[in-house]
């Protein structure tokens, strides 16, 4: 469903991020991005979901290249997609409910739908007894909790997670592990960042690992 | 806040500029009635016939430039000496004969209300026949229309300025707006909003602020010009307010900088 | 980017500011100049012998609103007519004796160039012997008056409007712009920086702002003022540009406005 | 050195935050703080530095409460602390170095001693050869590193660190808790908040649980 071939990337010239990146990934995969601070981790997902353009190589997606799509294509995509980025961004002074929900008004769901999917997203992440608290009132580990409601409640066809779980305790953490499997189980790819190896080798799924921009294992 | 800002410069700024065209078609207006009082005379020889002056009469309102003319008698001229003299009134008793010519008193229309129409009238008027003498006041004339050039030029001078200002400061405040929210751009764009779905609401709201600002700007205005009729103890009649359609061309600019201040910032801001 | 638009916009206002104060210091020279024309005639008897007459143009002329005094003889009065009527001096030539009356013409000193004094001043002159009658037009000075009034009042106005306007939105601005800078200003206090630290470079810069957007603001103006004086063909005497302590002023003004916004401003967003 | 006492507190009326905390800690102590996703890790740690005010009860900082101290003293005690937020909050648009400087420039120190400082402190952290860089352009592991070391800089007296190494691989992880310990053993008195309970075990020093806002042992 998703391939990356030779890809490379650079913020500046000179210096690459990501070296001759080759990924295939199929639907229904559940693949752990592992390596240390600065290895590339969030630089690839950056690049699936067009936030960052590879700067040599090809992405596929479906069997098209996205890599020379156009900008106006992008928020289409994006909407098929959940994302959780690694500073959330969630909107501070809009309530929980709020943040949870601008992912299925985008898509001109009704508001009882809303009402109803966004409820029981919160419910799954147990946060549904704070749904009418501003965001900003939350605790960090509650607003990553908000930022994993966000990218799932639209069912996307692929999740992208960018260390959803730092903020969490192990007990959270493998809550949020159990529920990511089940989305998966349905046929959510899903494509997880973190630099906790523990983690991984527990959940026990395949993982690829980087290591200053390159893919080594 | 930020609403109240925006919307508040667009208010002031428009105020200002309502002010700045209140007082200029006041003047306007004023001018326009100084003018309609320039008026040329024309002394006749003695001794017409009342029927060959009916025909001149006739055939000078018929000009295209003439919008009324009236016939002044030797007598209608002495006694308009006399109240002119006021109190000097004493040096026309010693007359026997009455020295002064009949004459008529021609007002043109606004269009030719200017110098070179009138000269060229002038030049056509001096060819009738029992014509003796063409008044006009030129110097007069002249003065004043150099002081229309300059009224002229200094409204255009300022009314530009403060034009150019008042779209400077509010697509400014707009886009300082824009800027403090661009976090809010950006978290919509990561979650897949269009472009379209993120601009509406901006769009909208910059609408409202500029509807909002100018109808703040048209009541300061409204209250200053009431206090002020009320200040010089004048009826409103003498000075008046802005007419309608200068009234809802201010909220249309109102309404158009809002959007066109959105519109600018946008393309700055938004990247993809 | 958000120097640049703080500094344009106190360039605009004051630009405008200035604009506004330099047409008013100009009607306001030219008020001065037609108040100067304001005079009194006293008409003499006749027959008063040359030593009553110095004696009188000697008393009037000590009198503490006079500022100088005319006389006017009764050949140069009828001199003076025959001009007046231009082309009806026919009517004179009938004349045997000159019925016309020798007079003073008197002019104020500019504080006593009101209808109120010059009522008081022409009482008292009444009052005199061997003077016939005083005239003073009357109707002519009590519009003057008003007209200054209205002029004065129209200033005050405008000027109060644009004064608030630039107020209301060079703070507004700078407001907006420490606004976006929030998140700079939470974490310097995070650190252990003192308010001084923080503001002290806010303080810098709205100070420079200021200054640059008076010099921009001085130089737009000077520039129009330029344009404007070669446009009319005028020499510059005519219209003056802004005196330099006004000029002093519109910098002052800015590097106020500029300090005061960020004092305003920082009063909102500061906590601590 | 600190002590809390019957501290109670609460943002909104009716709801508290934290319930009686009671907590003496003496000069030197490294103490951890763990506990779940807002249990009120961040709230006592804030309420440390005065960014928050208590609603019930004293802090006393060697022997002084400063409960009830005067705005404009609050500079001068968090200058001789060391602050890790969770959420960095860094000067994205500067550089790494400058963003270190600023606990010392404040402070008035001489540049040639700043420069000798910051790059010292870099270097402990790995991240001197990106001294230059700005911060935004680095990856969040990398920015919570910057954070770290702006907090040591200043040699300070009590260093608050909340989940300092929550974006950090295990590796990284144990390298700055060895430099807590170092600077520990010169004198600094470190309260470290987090949620990962398998990393207080390993260290082994003195640790608070906190649940619901309490103190449980
Ligand atoms: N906008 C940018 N401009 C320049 N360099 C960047 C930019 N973003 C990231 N980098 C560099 O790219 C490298 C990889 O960064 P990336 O954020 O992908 O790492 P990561 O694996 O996500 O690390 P972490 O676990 O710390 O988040 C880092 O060395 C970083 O400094
Ligand atoms: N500004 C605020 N206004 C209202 N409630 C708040 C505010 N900040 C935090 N809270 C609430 O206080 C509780 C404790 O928050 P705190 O941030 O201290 O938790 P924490 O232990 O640091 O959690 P985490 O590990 O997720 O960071 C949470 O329930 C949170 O919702
Ligand atoms: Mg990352
Ligand atoms: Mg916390």
């Amino acid at each position: 469903m998703l391939q990356m071939l030779h890809v490379y990337k650079s913020y500046e010239p000179g210096h690459m991020v990501l070296h001759d990146i080759n990924l295939s990934i199929d639907k229904g995969d559940f693949l752990f991005i592992t390596g240390p601070s600065g290895a590339g981790k969030t630089t690839l997902l950056k690049l699936i979901f067009l936030e960052e353009r590879v700067t040599k190589g090809q992405i596929l997606m479906d069997g098209t290249s996205i890599s020379n799509i156009h900008p106006s294509k992008i928020p289409h995509l994006r909407r098929r997609m959940g994302i959780v980025l690694q500073d959330f961004k969630l909107l501070l002074n809009r309530t929980v409910f709020e943040n949870v929900a601008l992912s299925l008004e985008i898509l001109g769901h009704s508001k009882s739908y809303v009402r109803k999917k966004v409820m029981h997203t919160l419910r799954e992440v147990n946060l549904s007894h704070k749904f009418k608290i501003l965001t900003k009132r939350l605790s960090y580990g509650e607003q990553q909790k908000v930022a994993i409601a966000r990218a799932m409640v639209n069912n996307p066809f692929l999740l992208l997670a960018d260390e959803p779980c730092a903020y969490l305790d192990s007990h959270s953490t493998h809550e949020i592990i159990a529920i990511f499997e089940h989305i998966n189980a349905w046929g959510t790819t899903i494509l997880f960042a973190t630099h906790n190896q523990k983690l991984v080798d527990t959940v026990g799924k395949k993982s690829v690992r980087l290591n200053q921009g390159r893919i080594i294992n | 806040m930020i609403h109240l800002i925006t919307t508040g410069s667009i208010a002031f700024s428009l105020a200002i500029l309502g002010a700045v065209l209140c007082v200029f078609l006041n003047v306007d207006d004023l001018v326009k009635k100084w003018r309609k009082e320039v008026s040329i005379v024309l002394f006749l020889e003695d001794n017409l016939n009342p029927s060959k002056i009916e025909n001149l009469k006739t055939k000078i309102s018929e000009m295209l430039e003439v919008d009324n003319i009236l016939y002044i008698s030797k007598e209608e001229a002495l006694k308009r000496l006399k109240t002119q003299l006021e109190n000097q009134e004493g040096i026309l008793e010693g007359l026997e004969t009455n020295p002064l010519p009949a004459s008529f008193e021609i007002r043109l229309k606004p269009p030719f209300q200017n110098i070179q129409s009138i000269r060229t009238l002038v030049q056509r008027l001096k060819g009738l026949s029992a014509i003796d003498e063409v008044q006009y006041g030129e110097a007069w004339i002249e003065r004043l229309t150099t002081g229309f050039r300059l009224i002229k030029l200094v409204a255009l001078a300022i009314f530009g300025l403060l034009f150019m200002s008042t779209v400077f400061i509010i697509s400014n405040t707009i886009k300082l707006a824009i800027y403090a929210r661009q976090e809010e751009l950006e978290i919509m764009r990561v979650v897949g909003a269009t472009n379209l779905f993120i601009k509406t609401p901006f769009y909208i709201e910059a609408l409202l602020q500029g509807l909002v600002g100018a109808l703040l700007a048209i009541s300061i205005l409204f209250g200053i010009y009431r206090l002020f009729v009320s200040k010089v103890q004048m009826d409103s009649s003498s000075i008046s307010f802005l007419p309608s359609d200068v009234i809802l061309g201010i909220m249309g600019v109102g309404i158009g900088l809002g959007l066109f201040g959105s519109l600018i910032s946008f393309r700055r801001f938004i990247r993809t």
